[in-house]
């Protein structure tokens, strides 16, 4: 299975590790990631503070170099990303005008066909029963705590993805695998995301208070896919404990480092080791 | 040939001073079938009626203008003077030469030639005027209420009370609705079931209202004053008439713990029950999923500790047919659910307070019967999920009103009042206890209404919190409450021991079903729509139907009574006479000529049409035609323009009118 | 030896009859094909230049002569109301001389036979009169189709009957001249020479029917099933009779409003279903089967009863311009052939 | 193609399920036209080629036709448009008919409306003869083109055109006796009390009867343009029925006929409907 | 009319008895002139008024015509004007296509309520009319033997 790959720019940069450990994670599993020619910035949270039409055009030429090259998916596991070029690919959909308007714009030609997947909707596509069977080992030891951020299901009109205050999915995939994720109460709260580098205090106690209560409910490690929420949980973490006066020393995954560790990849593999806090 | 007479008003200067009335008389004389013309000061007055009368008859008139104001002002009038001189008062027709000409108008040559034109025209028009007799439909007059809550008894007692015979259907085992259940109202506070219950019993024992309890209207056939109405009276498994109400068989039955409707679930009953204890009628119902009997086949301690044989496991459904010739809908309310799954996509449930998984969330009704003396807790003021008595509760407005996202833009009008009444029963129960308001506004319109909710706030205590619950979680057997209070401008955070929800009020489950059976519309929400929502508010576009209560949009108690009342007046006002006199302006086909393409039927907004079949002596179908009953009809001759081969024509305005007037302009 | 014309002489002539202000109708196509592929039809109209006309004798106009002579539309008197009374004001007589140039010796063959009905019980002046100011050069037709049997009702291509002057091409260029009338000598007075040269008369269509047959199946077989099952397909149109030369059923109507209006002559068409339909609402003719019975009768057996003529010059245009390709001509074969033995049964 | 046709009428007939088949017969010249074939013997005077032009859905109505009992009828795709509608339109029992469908070879029927053909292979038939490998691909533009094309002209323009068109009009009204769905049993044009259209055939009666015609079509027209294809007088009816359907399809994304499950647009609205034309 | 005065348009207007009708009343009653060239049918609601009504205006040499009635939501019948606006749709649609006047053909809502607006309305169409002078296309179509 060939899927187009959008990594933008936290999966080149900050966060290698999660991009390390959804292509190793991925390939296990027998899909081939391509990734974009001549792929751009997706606008992130900056462009649509400034200009409407650029926060549409970024991620727009992104679709339209995606359908030239032919992928009906892409894959794009940051949801800052995902959730920008749904936008304007809800927007491009709706209006033929503005499929005009922005073909001139990006100059290519762009329909807004390509659908876009997170990193769980491609784990779903691959399917539970063909993930279980290339499993060689369970997760029986994690308790994780399933966090999905603020932005895997929101706006949910846009990103039609999960349940969108009690979502379920990344619980579901785990279980399969033998782990026992937790019931807590923060799934879908704020970590803070960019505001780390303009409030540093607020992050902190947002993210504090996630690591507290899922540790609460029992957690023995956290589960994410947002490059952003494993910034501010697991490379702020220590920043945290220092604050709050406290030790949480809860280890932060991707989803796909605990698929990865099921089918039996290695951590250095997975970048696991490139992560701040180790599990204990 | 037509004999047409014109009269042509000055209206003391009004007219006259703008149109040369005189020189317009003259000119008009000549027009063909035209054999007077007059003009007169004041038409419409006493002497000004006589002459039209005199002239009716000396003249021999077949036909009469009256030339002078709208036909929305004197219409009418002269249609009275010219029945009163033996001319059918549908061969009058107006020439608005007031409204229309001489007040708009300030030239006296050009307003005199359109005086002129616009008699000619009404001349064209009445010389087709065909004589038109009032239609009179003979009506039942017997009301059939459909829903038992206060808005259905208020209704029923009314009409009852004037002498004419009720049906009342309810589909619950026993009247008394939602009131039944609560437990003391705004802004009052006197006990609901205290008021409720007489009128309850009044039902019961009027010998004018025949009561269906556990039943369902089915089918509505026919139209005003003539409605057949199909009611299926569901299997009770109890003879009503042998049951003594003494309560021996539900005290024995083994089947205890089944969750009671109701209590709201909240509470149990037994598989035979009565809902509560002062049901109307007083007679159980069996559960059939819960029966031991149904299910595994034994038990039947019931019919055997029944001194009155009256328990009958092999009853069955039946179907009774009345005729009616007035209906009432009071089909109520329920609560929206916050749950996931909704009846409509558009409906989005909430998530973030927990889709119903706390226990100690609850919705306001469930809060009544927690608070209410007869609930499950016998009047103590505990949660559901360990018993305990609360000490923090908060309350939550508009869960579901006026919030756009989760498809429900109404304000359900009633939460506000009730919500500040739980802060006081709670405050008066629980004296060390707290209550917390999260609103939008406070709506607090009515008689001692603001009163009420500045009590609750000044005497009792609540805390109000102007802003929105943005997510409540658990933690520790306490509900986190996460909000913000916008007036104080921060985000706040409660830990309650239970959640009060004002949700939104809907429309009963099944009243939109309802509704297409009796051709009534409703709004996007499925509340019934009323003819006119100011001047006919209890009327509905299906003539003979009306409205009243929760089921037409949130009301609180004295709307819904007040509305009953209304509605029974209509009704009694239509059961005045023993025929309905309606205006023959109504359409008819010409059923030779129809195609029946039946386009007029789904066009017409009365479903005034129907398919019918032309049969002859020997019962063989001729052919299918389209055919208009009068009795429903209200005369928009939308079918006329509709019907491609206009074999729809509508009296008054038929086609033969409308273009002699046109080609009379000329 | 015979009168010839060239084609340049006759158009020349054409073109001053034009410019004096005279009326020139002939075939010619009625518009230019825009595109949309449908067929565009040749009618016979009145020409503004000589250009237009179609001389070649291998056109078959879509409708017929009869409406220069008897219009589709034809105001009888107008009247107004005045006060009470009712002013009449008679139409004026046409005046306009016509030459119909080209026209197809069956199409010019109808008009000595409608001459009988509108000289009948009452004779038609504004008929007569547009007879009287029309004449008619024809062109025999070279060619035939298989809708055409002018052989079966008596006449042939080079049929004179009701022309003036009939042409018959010798080539592109020349028309032997066969003058019928001293109207149509003089109109071509000066424009012909005498030359040695006879055009070559044209094949004539196979005889279809044998009208004997015909007549004999329409004395006995009125009830029999050949008229229902040969007309089954007929959709009750007008087609037939408004494009045929010799249908001259026509209703009186009046048009006007509250100031006044006209009273006119349109034609009708004896397929319509309400043609007979009474005001009692009675309707003799029940469905298309009668009515084409009516359609074949009247033209083969009541108008030669009463005229002594066929009413039916085989020109072949009902068929052409039927919508389900239906005409006198497919009824009249399928009757004329039926076996007789079915004959007897009523 | 033809002989499976045969064979299928004479089953047909032979089990007696219907009491006659409409379908084409041989005429001269080539030609077709529509026969009635009530005896198995007679089903070799059937054909199917590309001249069989005629919607028999016209006859369905017709009470010479409905007399001969129960009806298989042929159609092709573009005719079989027609029986969606007079279903809709309550005219026909659909299971008191049975539906042959007849699948165009790629030239269609050699008529302007194949140029636009988007389905030739009728899609609702109880039994279809041949395959002709479904729809084309043909645009919404392909279907408007000529009216696209006429529109080009200015009002005026426009205008001047229909006077010289309409001006040959006869009323022979062959356009409405051959329309499948000008069914009524009395037309408007027909009536006298009121003269809604001026029986004559002037100008005014003329403009007054096609404007009728077109808009008693608007929302119903199926495009078979039978209408145009049998006028004597070669006017062009197409452009009246094609502006109506385009302006059903742009407006309320109707098209008739191609969705059985549609619900027809005339004696319907929306409350959304369009009305920036409106004051 | 004579040649010397100024040309006056001939205006039909089909009105709704519920609104527009009652709308022109009120213009009465507020005395707000207008334009003596309009003369109102009066038909109990714009579901009534068929196309042919507009033709049949031209044919009797109308310059101007105006079909007005309630507002949507406020038809005294429900939906009579909902069926009309849909006819309108098309019907406008089939005048464009034969070439016919559009700017002689005018719908508005106008309610009971709207006593200037109909003022301001009929006056305005017929300053239209008369700037666009006598519709002779269609009077030539009407007087065409």
């Amino acid at each position: 299975m060939d899927i187009g790959y959008y990594p933008g720019c936290a999966l080149h940069g900050s966060s290698n590790d999660y991009g390390s450990s959804v292509r190793a994670c991925l390939n296990a599993l027998g899909a081939r990631l391509c990734e974009l020619d001549d792929w751009i910035c997706c606008g992130a949270t900056a462009a649509h503070s400034l200009n409407h039409m650029l926060a549409l055009a970024l991620p727009s030429r992104n679709l339209a170099i995606a359908e030239r090259q032919g992928y009906e998916e892409l894959l794009a596991p940051c949801p800052m990303c995902s959730m920008e070029l749904l936008k304007a690919r809800c927007a491009l959909t709706a209006s033929s005008d503005l499929r005009e308007k922005v073909s001139e714009i990006v100059e290519l030609e762009v329909q807004g066909k390509t659908r876009v997947l997170n990193l769980i909707q491609i784990l779903q596509k691959i399917g539970l029963d063909a993930i279980k069977q290339r499993a060689v080992r369970t997760l029986k030891e994690f308790r994780p705590a399933c966090y999905y951020g603020c932005l895997l299901t929101r706006p949910a009109d846009t990103v039609q993805f999960d349940d969108c205050e009690q979502p379920s999915s990344m619980e579901t995939i785990l279980c399969a695998l033998g782990a026992e994720p937790v019931q807590w109460n923060y799934k879908t709260e704020c970590c803070g995301a960019g505001m780390t580098m303009a409030d540093g205090p607020t992050t902190l106690e947002l993210s504090h208070k996630i690591l507290s209560n899922a540790v609460a409910h029992g957690a023995n490690c956290m589960v994410v896919a947002c490059p952003m929420c494993h910034v501010n949980l697991d490379m702020k973490q220590a920043d945290i404990d220092r604050e709050y006066d406290c030790r949480h020393d809860l280890a932060v995954y991707y989803l796909s480092d605990l698929v990865g560790l099921a089918l039996g990849l290695d951590e250095k593999s997975l970048g696991i080791d490139r992560h701040f806090v180790v599990k204990r | 040939m037509s004999r047409i007479g014109i009269f042509i008003c000055w209206c003391g200067e009004n007219i006259a001073r703008n149109v040369d009335v005189e020189r317009a008389a003259a000119e008009v004389a000549d027009l063909p079938g035209v054999v007077c013309s007059v003009a007169y000061k004041y038409m419409c007055s006493d002497p000004g009626q006589s002459l039209m009368r005199q002239k009716i008859v000396s003249e021999r008139l077949t036909g009469v203008v009256v030339a002078s104001c709208s036909p929305h002002m004197h219409l009418r009038t002269f249609r009275k003077a010219a029945a009163m001189a033996g001319l059918n008062p549908y061969l009058v027709e107006m020439a608005n030469i007031r409204e229309h000409c001489s007040w708009v108008h300030h030239d006296r040559q050009q307003a005199t030639t359109k005086a002129v034109e616009l008699i000619r025209m009404s001349v064209a028009k009445v010389r087709a005027n065909a004589a038109l007799q009032p239609i009179s439909i003979p009506i039942t007059r017997r009301a059939l209420v459909i829903g038992g809550g206060v808005a259905g008894i208020q209704a029923a007692l009314d009409i009852a009370d004037s002498g004419r015979e009720v049906v009342l259907v309810e589909r619950e085992p026993s009247i008394g609705g939602k009131m039944a259940g609560l437990s003391e109202t705004f802004p009052t506070l006197d006990c609901s079931q205290c008021i409720l219950t007489p009128r309850m019993v009044d039902v019961g024992q009027h010998p004018n209202i025949r009561l269906y309890t556990y039943s369902e209207v089915e089918g509505v056939e026919g139209y005003v004053g003539n409605f057949k109405v199909t009611v299926r009276k569901k299997a009770r498994y109890v003879d009503m008439d042998a049951c003594t109400g003494c309560g021996q068989c539900w005290n024995a039955c083994p089947s205890k713990k089944n969750l009671s409707e109701f209590d709201y679930q909240m509470g149990n009953r037994t598989a035979i029950y009565v809902p509560f204890p002062q049901a109307v009628p007083a007679r159980p119902v069996i559960d059939r999923d819960a029966c031991l009997h149904f299910l595994k086949g034994k038990c039947g301690i019931c019919a055997k500790k029944c001194a009155a044989n009256a328990v009958k496991f092999d009853d069955q459904d039946e179907v009774i047919t009345e005729e009616v010739g007035a209906i009432v809908v009071a089909t109520g309310f329920k609560l929206y659910s916050i749950d996931r799954d909704q009846a409509s996509s558009k409906l989005a449930g909430y998530g973030e307070y927990g889709y119903g998984q706390y226990p100690d969330v609850v919705d306001a009704l469930q809060f009544e019967r927690i608070v209410s003396a007869s609930g499950p807790t016998g009047g103590e003021i505990r949660r559901p999920s360990d018993g305990q008595q609360p000490k923090s509760v908060v309350f939550i407005s508009c869960v579901g009103s006026r919030d756009n996202a989760k498809g429900i833009s109404y304000c359900s009008k009633i939460c506000c009042m009730y919500t500040a009444k739980h802060t006081m029963l709670y405050k008066h129960k629980v004296h060390d206890g707290q209550a917390h308001v999260f609103y939008m506004d406070i709506r607090s319109g009515g008689k001692n209404y603001d009163e009420f909710v500045r009590r609750a706030i000044e005497q009792d205590g609540a805390h109000y919190h102007r802003g929105r619950v943005s997510k409540i979680t658990q933690e520790n057997g306490k509900l986190i409450v996460r909000g913000v209070d916008t007036l104080v401008g921060e985000p706040l955070t409660i830990e309650a021991d239970l959640v009060v929800l004002a949700s939104a009020m809907q429309p009963a489950g099944g009243a939109t079903e309802l509704a297409q059976k009796l051709n009534v519309g409703y709004d996007e929400f499925g509340f019934l729509s009323e003819s006119h929502p100011k001047l006919r508010p209890v009327e509905t576009n299906a003539a003979g139907v009306f409205v009243c209560g929760a089921c037409q949009g949130p009301k609180d108690i004295p709307e819904s009574v007040a509305q009953a009342s209304a509605a029974a007046g209509k009704v009694l006002v239509m059961f005045s006479n023993e025929q309905l006199s309606r205006e023959p302006e109504v359409a008819r086909i010409n059923e030779t000529n129809c195609a029946a393409c039946f386009a007029c039927v789904r066009a017409c907004p009365y479903n005034a049409i129907e398919r019918a079949e032309v049969r002859d002596r020997k019962g063989q179908l001729v052919k299918r035609t389209a055919r208009v009953n009068p009795g429903l009809c209200m005369g928009c001759g939308t079918c006329v323009a509709i019907c491609p081969s206009k074999s729809a024509d509508l009296e008054g305005f038929t086609e033969q009118q409308v273009y002699a007037m046109v080609e009379s302009l000329v | 030896m015979s009168e010839t014309i060239t084609r340049g002489a006759l158009l020349q002539r054409v073109s001053v009859w034009i410019g004096g202000g005279k009326s020139v109708i002939g075939p010619r196509q009625v518009k230019p094909a825009n595109g949309s592929g449908q067929e565009v039809p040749v009618q016979y109209g009145r020409v503004a230049s000589a250009e237009e006309l179609l001389l070649s004798g291998d056109t078959r106009p879509a409708n017929s002569l009869k409406e220069f002579f008897f219009p589709r539309h034809e105001k009888l008197y107008g009247y107004q109301f005045k006060g009470r009374q009712i002013e009449l004001t008679d139409t004026e007589q046409p005046s306009t001389e016509q030459i119909i140039v080209g026209g197809r010796p069956c199409d010019a063959a109808a008009l000595p036979v409608l001459d009988h009905l509108f000289n009948w019980d009452y004779r038609d002046e504004t008929f007569n009169r547009r007879r009287e100011l029309t004449t008619i050069v024809t062109i025999a037709c070279r060619s035939f189709d298989s809708h055409c049997f002018c052989t079966s009702v008596g006449s042939s291509p080079v049929d004179a009957r009701g022309s003036d002057v009939l042409l018959l091409a010798v080539d592109a260029e020349r028309y032997e001249v066969r003058f019928v009338t001293e109207k149509g000598r003089r109109l071509l007075n000066g424009a012909t020479t005498t030359a040695n040269e006879n055009a070559t008369e044209p094949a004539a269509p196979p005889k279809r029917f044998e009208m004997e047959q015909l007549k004999e199946f329409l004395a006995g077989g009125y009830e029999r099933p050949e008229w229902k099952t040969t007309t089954l397909r007929c959709l009750g149109c007008g087609a037939c009779a408004y494009t045929c030369p010799t249908c001259h059923c026509f209703d009186i109507v009046d048009e006007g409003n509250a100031a006044g209006g006209l009273r006119a002559r349109n034609w009708d068409a004896c397929q319509f279903g309400l043609f007979t339909l009474h005001a009692s609402g009675h309707n003799p003719r029940h469905n298309q089967a009668e009515r084409q019975r009516q359609r074949i009768h009247h033209k083969f057996q009541i108008y030669p009863d009463k005229f002594g003529e066929t009413l039916c010059t085989g020109c072949g245009n009902c068929t052409r311009n039927c919508p389900v390709g239906l005409g006198v001509l497919s009824v009249v074969e399928a009757i004329a052939a039926a076996p007789r033995e079915n004959q007897s049964q009523k | 193609m033809q002989n499976e046709l045969r064979q299928t009428c004479r089953r047909l007939l032979e089990e007696g399920t219907v009491q006659v088949v409409i379908g084409y017969g041989d005429g001269t010249d080539g030609q077709t036209f529509p026969t009635f074939v009530t005896r198995r013997d007679d089903v070799e005077r059937l054909v199917w080629n590309e001249r069989c032009y005629t919607n028999l859905a016209t006859y369905l109505t017709r009470p010479e036709i409905l007399a001969l009992g129960k009806a298989a009828i042929c159609v092709k795709a573009c005719d079989e448009r027609a029986l969606v509608v007079l279903e809709k339109e309550s005219q026909i029992d659909r299971s008191q008919l049975v539906v042959i469908g007849l699948a165009c070879s790629t030239d269609g029927v050699k008529q302007p409306k194949c140029e636009a053909c988007e389905n030739r292979t009728p899609r609702w038939a109880n039994v279809t003869i041949g395959d002709a490998a479904g729809e084309t691909a043909k645009t919404t533009a392909d279907r408007y083109a000529a009216l696209q094309a006429f529109m080009q002209k200015t009002p005026d323009e426009r205008m001047a055109y229909w006077k010289t068109e309409l001006a040959r009009c006869v009323k022979c009204y062959a356009c409405r006796q051959v329309c499948p769905l000008c069914y009524c049993r009395q037309c408007i044009a027909d009536k006298n009390r009121p003269v809604v259209i001026s029986t004559s055939a002037t100008l005014k009666g003329s403009f007054a009867w096609q404007i009728t015609r077109a808009f008693h079509l608007g929302g119903r027209c199926i495009g078979c343009d039978e209408c145009t294809r049998v006028c004597p007088a070669g006017i062009d009816l197409r452009l009246l029925n094609l502006s109506l359907a385009r302006a059903a399809e742009e407006n309320f994304n109707f098209r008739a006929g191609v969705d059985v499950e549609a619900e027809p647009i005339v004696g319907a609205y929306s409350e959304r409907d369009r009305e920036e034309f409106i004051r | 009319m004579s040649e010397q005065q100024p040309f006056e348009p001939k205006i039909v207007a089909y009105v709704c008895n519920w609104c527009t009708y009652l709308g022109a009343d009120l213009a009465g009653t507020n005395r707000l002139e207008y334009p003596a060239n309009v003369r109102i049918i009066r038909l109990p609601c714009t579901g009534r008024i068929d196309f042919n009504l507009i033709i049949k205006a031209f044919e009797m040499g109308a310059d101007a015509v105006l079909v007005s009635g309630c507002h949507p939501g406020d038809c005294h019948y429900t939906a009579g004007n909902f069926h009309a606006r849909r006819r309108w749709i098309l019907f406008r649609q089939l005048l464009e296509t034969m070439g016919i006047d559009t700017r002689r053909v005018h719908f508005s809502w106008i309610s009971a309520a709207e006593g200037k607006k109909f003022q301001q309305f009929v006056t305005e169409i017929t300053e239209t009319a008369r700037a666009l002078g006598p519709y002779q296309a269609y009077r030539e179509i009407c007087q065409a033997e």
